[in-house]
C-alpha cells in the first residue's frame, strides 16, 4: 500500500532493477497465458506445467545468480526458471511447440530444457543430486559457482533429496536448494504430504536454511542474495524455502482447489505486488512490450515447420 | 461400449466391494482427482479408509505395499507413470520378487503394481517409456499386459487374487479407447479366439483360422497398430495374418503363439518399448528354441527406435513403430499364402 | 561397581528377568563367536555379520515385544535379533550353514531370515517402508501389535529411510524404528557419513525420538519400553537411537579400527555389566548352559546333510 | 602373473595418475580398506582430494556421479554391489542414459559405473545376482564386460576415456582369478583371436579356428565356465567349439559372434544371469534374424534357473550353470565336424 501512494506521486520511482525485475516476472507470465491459450487453441501437443503466481520465485532468485558462471537445475515446473536464465523465448516457445528451434529441439520439450548453464527434468526430484554434483564440480573447478536446483514442496517426499542434503552438508557442496511450496503436489494439499516441519528438514543435515512467506520479488530477491552469499562465501548448502502460490492448474487440466482460496491468493499476485513499484504508464508500457513479443514469437514459430525427423534431416 | 479406463474403474469398485483385504495406494487418489489418468476415481468417496494418497515417495510406497501384502492384505500401488517405476525396482527386485522364495515359499506377496506405460501424448522422455522389458527380467514377478480387446475387468480382477506380485501394465492411449470385446467369436471383421485361464491370449485372425503367411505377436497399446496392419496387409497387399495379443508377458506362455505359428509359418514380434533387449527377444528366442522347425524363416521384431521418445509428435512418430513397420516387417519375413 | 559389590555380599540378587536377560545375551554372544570360529574352521560358506558387543540392543529391546503379536523387521546384523525373538538356535545355525533343517531351507542365509512374525533383508533400508508397510497392515487389523525395524546409523544414508518416516508420520504408524548406533558403516566412520543431527532427522518428520548411550541391558529395556509403549498408546512411530558398539569385525573380514579404541568399549561389555546382576556361580551357570547347548547344536549341524537340492527333494 | 583385481586396481592408478578429472566415488573407499573387493586400495591414499567415500546413499551418488560427468570430469562410480545398481536405476534411465539425447546431442555424460555382479561367493539372494540383464534394456548406455582373459586395464582404460555413461561389469569371483592373457595368439592350449577396437571380443578355438561344431558366446564370469566345457567337449565327445567373450554386451557386436558361426552353424549362449529377458535373449534374437541361414539349427541359452541365487553352496550350485549344462547344450544343438 505505502508503494502504491508513492507510486502515485512519483510517476516512476523504480530502479532498472524494479523494472527489469518486474518487466521478466510480466514476460514469464504472458508466455505462460500464452500456452494456455495454445493449448485450448490445439497448437500444443503434449504436456506444460506453468508457474503463473511463482513468477517471483524465479525472477528473485535467478536475479541474484550469474548466468555465465552459475548453474541452474530446475524441474517440470521450469519455464519460469528458465526464461529468468536464459531469456530465451524463441527457443522454449518452439520446444514446447516441437517446431523447428526449438532449444533441444524438440527432443525435451516443456520440462526437459538444457541452455548454456541451465538443466531441467521432469522425474521429482532426481535432479537434486545432479545439481549436488555440479556444485561438487564447480567447487573442484574452483569456479566460485553455485548450482541451484528448484524444486516443489511436493518433491520433499523423494528420499534423494535427504541422501543428497546429507551428503551436500558432509562435503560442503555450494549447493543452494530452493523449494517452492505452493502448497500443493499436483491435486494433493501439502497436509497430506508433509509431516513435521520443512526447514527442520534441512537443519537436521546441518544445512543452513530460512523461509519467507512473500510475493514481493524485491523480498525474494533479498533472501535468496542472503542466501546465494551464504552459499558462495562459505561454500556450503542452503536451503531455501519460499511459500508461494499457482493461479494456474497443475498443468493444462483440471484444478479443483476452492475458487475462493484461489482468490485470495491473487490479491497477493507477484506482479500486482511488482507494479506498485511503477508508474502506471512504465507498467503498461511494458506490459505491451511483453505481450508483443511473445505473440511474435508465436506467430513466427507457428510458421516454422514442426521439429526436423532424422529423415528429414537427411 | 465402454472406454478401457472406464472398464478399469469399474473394475476397481467391483473388486473393493467384494473384499475388504483391498487398498488402493499411490499418488493424487482423492476424489474429485482421483489419480492422474482417472482411473481411480469414486474410491476415495466410498472407501476414504482403504484408499491411501501418498506423498511423492515411490520407493516408499513400493516397500509399504510389500509389507501390506506380507501382513495378509491385497494391496494395489498405482504408479502414475511406468516410468517411475525405476524409483521402486530395489524393492521389486530385492524384495517383492525375492521374499517369496528366499523365505522358502512360506510366504506370498499378493499385490498388484497398476500402471501406465507407453507414448503418444506428447509427455517427453521421461514420461513415455514402455519400461515392462525391463520386468520381464525379473523372476518371482507376473507381468500382464492388457490390451484394448481383453476383458479387463476380468484380467485386474484376476491380478488381485493372484498370489503371485502382479504387475498389471496399462497404456496412457488405451484409457480413452473403447474396450471392444468379441462377440460371437469375432471383433469386427475378424475372428477373435480368445484363450483359457488366467490373463489369456486373444488371437486374430482375418481368414477364419486358416493358413496364414504370417503371425504377428503383440500386447498392450500395440494391438491397435497390429490389427491396422493386419488389414491393410489383407486389403493392399493380399497377404494374411494373424495377431496373437498376450495377456501376459512373463511367465510368458508360448502355447497360443506357437498355435497360431502353425498356420503361419512366420513371426513378427511388435511392442512399444525399445527394440534392444525388449520382449520380442525373449519371444525370439523361445520360439526359435521351441519350434526351429516350425519357422519358414527368422523371427522379426518391430520396436520403438533404440534411443528416447522424443517429446514433438513429429519426432515421437518417427520413434515409435507404426503399421508401415509392420507391414513391412511382415512383407520381409516371407510369404506362405497371399502376397 | 555398586552393583558388583552387591552381587558380592548376596549370591544372587537376579530376578528372573535379569537373569532371563543376561542368559539371552550370553547365548547370542556365544552363538556369534561359534560362526566366526566355524567360519575360521572353513565350515561356513559366504558372509556372516555378527553383532558381537551390541547384544544389549536386540536383548533389551525384544525383551519389550511380544513375538506371537508384535512384528520384527531386521537387516544384515541379524543373529541377535533373530534369536532374541525366537531363541531358534538349530534354524539359524543351519541356515547359516546351508544344512537341512535351516529356518528358511537354506534359501536365505545369514541374512535373509524369516519365521513368525520375524523377517530380515539384505540391502540396507529397504527394511524400513516394508515394516511400515506391517504397522500399517497391523493398525488395519486392529491388533495393537507394534512392528519394529532394526537399522544401523550406515543405513541413515538411505533416502527411503525418510520418505517412511514422513509417511509413517503422516498417517501415524504403529512403526518403531531402532537405531543401533555403532559408529560404523562397514569401515567407514559415522562423522563420514552423516550430517548434521541424527535425533532432529527424526523429530523433522514429526517423529519421537529419544537417544541413549548404555550398554546397561536394563537401560535398554527401560528406553525400549517407554518407545513400545509410546508407539502402542499413540499409535505413533518412535525413533529410537541406541549408542552401541561392535567388538567383532563388520563381517568375518579385516578390521582397521583402532584397537585401543575396541579394547576401551569393551570395557563397556554389555555382558559384563549385566553379569554383575547376577552371582558368579549363577553367571558360570549360565555360560556354561549356553556353551553346551550352541556347542550341541553345531555338533547336530555338522552333521545334518547340506541344505537339499530340488534334484534331491525330487 | 596378476590377479584380475591386482590388474583393475593398477589400472585404476595409472588413470588416475594420467587425468585429473577422474574421481572415485563410493562406498569404504577409504585405505586400508580400499572398497569392499580392495579393487580401489591406494587411491585415496595417493589422491586423497579425488576419492571421495560417500554415505550409503546409491541413488544420490549415481545422480552426483552425473552431475560431475555434465559439468566436466570423468567421475568413477563403485557400486559395491551389482545387485544395488537397482536403487540408482532411476538415475540411470530417467538422466545417465538420457541426458545426450533429450538435450539434443549437446551434452555428454562421461561416467563408468564399476560394480561386481556375480555368485558363488554364498552372499545370498540380495547380494549374488548378475543384474546386466537389466541394463542391455536400456538406450543410452555402453555395457561393458570384462573376463579373466582381456586386457582388464585397458578396458577401464578406454571406458574411462569413453564419452558414453560405461557401466563396467566385473564378477566378484574373477577378482582373484590370475588375468591370463594371450601369448603368441594362444591362452594355454587354445588358440586366441582378440577382436579390434574397444572393448574387443575374444575368440577361443580348440583347432586353429577350423571348422567346428558349435560356438559358446559367453562374456565375464562365466568365460571359466565356457572354456572348461570346450575342453571336456573335446576331450570326452570328440566335440569341437569355439568360445566367443564378449567385451561388450551393449551395444551388442555381433560381428566376431557371426564370424565364428560361420565355422560351426550352431550357437549356445551362456550367462550367470537368470534366463528369462537375459542377454541370452538379445543375443538369440539378432542372431537368427541376421545369420537365419548361417544357422543348422536353434540358437539355445545356458543362464541361471529363473529365480533367486540361493545362500546354501548346495542349492546356489544348483541354481547356477556349469559346464555339465554348457556341454548339454552343445550336443543338444547337434554337431557339424566331431561328435
Ligand atoms: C518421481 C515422480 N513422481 C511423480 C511425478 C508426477 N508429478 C509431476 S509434478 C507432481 C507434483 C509435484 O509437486 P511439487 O513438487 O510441489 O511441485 P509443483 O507441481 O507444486 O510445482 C507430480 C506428482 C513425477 N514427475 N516424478
Ligand atoms: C543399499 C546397500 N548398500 C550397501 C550395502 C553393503 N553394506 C552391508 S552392511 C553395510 C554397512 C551398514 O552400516 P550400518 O547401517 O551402520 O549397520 P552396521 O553394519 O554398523 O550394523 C554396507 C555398506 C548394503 N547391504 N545395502
Ligand atoms: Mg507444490
Ligand atoms: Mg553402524
Amino acid at each position: 500500500m505505502g508503494r502504491q501512494e508513492q507510486a502515485g506521486t512519483a510517476p516512476s520511482r523504480a530502479g532498472t532493477d524494479e523494472r527489469a525485475l518486474y518487466e521478466r516476472m510480466a514476460l514469464i507470465r504472458r508466455f505462460e497465458e500464452t500456452l494456455l491459450e495454445l493449448f485450448a487453441a490445439g497448437e500444443l501437443h503434449g504436456t506444460t506445467h506453468t508457474c503463473i503466481g511463482q513468477e517471483a520465485d524465479a525472477v528473485g532468485v535467478i536475479s541474484c545468480l550469474e548466468p555465465e558462471r552459475d548453474v541452474v537445475v530446475s524441474n517440470h515446473r521450469c519455464h519460469g526458471h528458465y526464461l529468468a536464465f536464459t531469456d530465451d523465448v524463441d527457443g522454449l516457445l518452439r520446444e514446447v511447440m516441437g517446431r523447428v528451434g526449438g532449444v533441444c529441439g524438440g527432443k525435451g520439450g516443456s520440462q526437459h530444457l538444457f541452455a548454456g548453464n541451465f538443466y531441467s527434468n521432469g522425474v521429482l526430484g532426481s535432479t537434486v543430486p545432479v545439481a549436488a554434483g555440479m556444485a561438487l564440480a564447480e567447487r573442484e573447478k574452483g569456479s566460485g559457482a553455485v548450482a541451484t536446483v528448484f524444486v516443489g514442496d511436493g518433491t520433499l517426499g523423494q528420499g534423494v533429496v535427504y541422501e543428497s542434503l546429507n551428503i551436500a552438508s558432509l562435503w560442503r557442496l555450494p549447493l543452494l536448494v530452493v523449494v517452492e511450496h505452493n502448497g500443493y503436489a499436483q491435486s494433493t494439499p501439502s497436509t497430506l504430504q508433509l509431516a513435521g516441519d520443512v526447514e527442520s528438514r534441512a537443519r537436521a543435515f546441518g544445512v543452513a536454511t530460512s523461509r519467507h512467506d512473500t510475493t514481493d520479488v524485491l523480498e525474494v530477491q533479498a533472501a535468496a542474495r542472503e542466501a546465494v552469499e551464504h552459499v558462495r562465501s562459505t561454500g556450503t548448502p542452503y536451503f531455501l524455502v519460499l511459500d508461494t502460490y499457482r493461479f494456474s492448474p497443475h498443468s493444462k487440466g483440471d484444478d479443483f482447489r476452492d475458487p475462493e482460496e484461489i482468490a485470495a491468493r491473487r490479491l497477493r499476485d507477484p506482479l500486482t505486488v511488482a507494479a506498485g513499484l511503477l508508474g502506471d504508464d512504465e507498467r503498461d508500457e511494458i506490459t505491451e512490450a511483453v505481450e508483443r513479443r511473445v505473440a511474435d514469437a508465436v506467430q513466427e514459430a507457428l510458421g516454422a515447420p514442426f521439429a526436423a525427423t532424422e529423415a528429414a534431416a537427411r | 461400449m465402454m472406454r478401457c479406463g472406464q472398464a478399469l474403474n469399474a473394475a476397481l469398485h467391483e473388486i473393493f466391494e467384494r473384499d475388504e483385504r483391498v487398498y488402493l495406494l499411490g499418488e493424487d487418489l482423492l476424489d474429485p482427482y482421483g489419480g492422474a489418468f482417472k482411473i481411480s476415481q469414486g474410491l476415495s468417496t466410498k472407501w476414504p479408509e482403504r484408499v491411501l494418497p501418498t506423498p511423492v515417495s515411490e520407493a516408499s510406497i513400493f516397500g509399504i505395499t510389500a509389507g501390506l501384502a506380507l501382513r495378509g492384505y491385497r494391496p494395489i500401488l498405482e504408479i502414475m507413470f511406468g516410468d517411475f517405476v525405476t524409483l521402486g525396482l530395489d524393492q521389486v527386485v530385492n524384495g517383492i520378487a525375492k521374499f517369496r522364495a528366499m523365505f522358502d515359499d512360506r510366504v506370498t506377496v499378493p499385490l498388484v503394481v497398476r500402471t501406465p506405460m507407453g507414448a503418444r501424448r506428447g509427455y517427453g522422455p521421461t514420461h513415455s517409456q514402455s519400461l515392462e522389458k525391463l520386468l520381464i527380467g525379473v523372476p518371482g514377478i507376473t507381468v500382464v499386459t492388457p490390451s484394448e480387446c481383453h476383458d479387463l475387468g476380468a484380467m485386474l480382477t484376476e491380478a488381485v487374487a493372484d498370489d503371485e506380485p502382479v504387475f498389471f501394465v496399462e497404456n496412457k492411449v488405451m484409457y480413452g479407447r473403447p474396450n471392444r470385446r468379441p462377440e460371437g467369436g469375432r471383433i469386427g471383421e475378424l475372428a477373435c479366439h480368445e484363450g483359457e485361464g488366467r490373463y489369456p491370449a486373444l488371437t486374430f485372425s482375418g481368414n477364419g483360422f486358416g493358413p496364414s503367411d504370417a503371425t504377428i505377436v503383440t500386447y498392450g497399446g500395440m494391438l491397435p497398430v497390429a490389427l491396422d496392419a493386419a488389414t491393410e496387409l489383407i486389403l493392399e497387399h493380399e497377404v494374411f495374418t494373424e495377431v496373437v495379443a498376450l495377456g501376459r508377458i512373463l511367465p510368458l506362455d508360448l502355447e497360443p503363439v506357437l498355435d497360431s505359428l502353425g498356420r503361419t509359418g512366420s513371426l513378427v514380434s511388435l511392442e512399444e518399448g525399445t527394440l534392444t533387449g525388449g520382449v520380442g527377444a525373449e519371444l525370439a528366442a523361445r520360439v526359435q528354441a521351441e519350434a526351429w522347425s516350425a519357422l519358414d524363416g527368422p523371427v522379426l521384431r518391430v520396436a520403438t527406435r533404440d534411443g528416447i521418445v522424443p517429446s514433438a509428435r513429429s519426432l515421437e512418430d518417427e520413434a515409435l513403430p507404426g503399421v508401415e513397420d509392420v507391414v513391412a516387417a511382415v512383407t520381409a519375413v516371407g510369404t506362405r499364402v497371399g502376397g
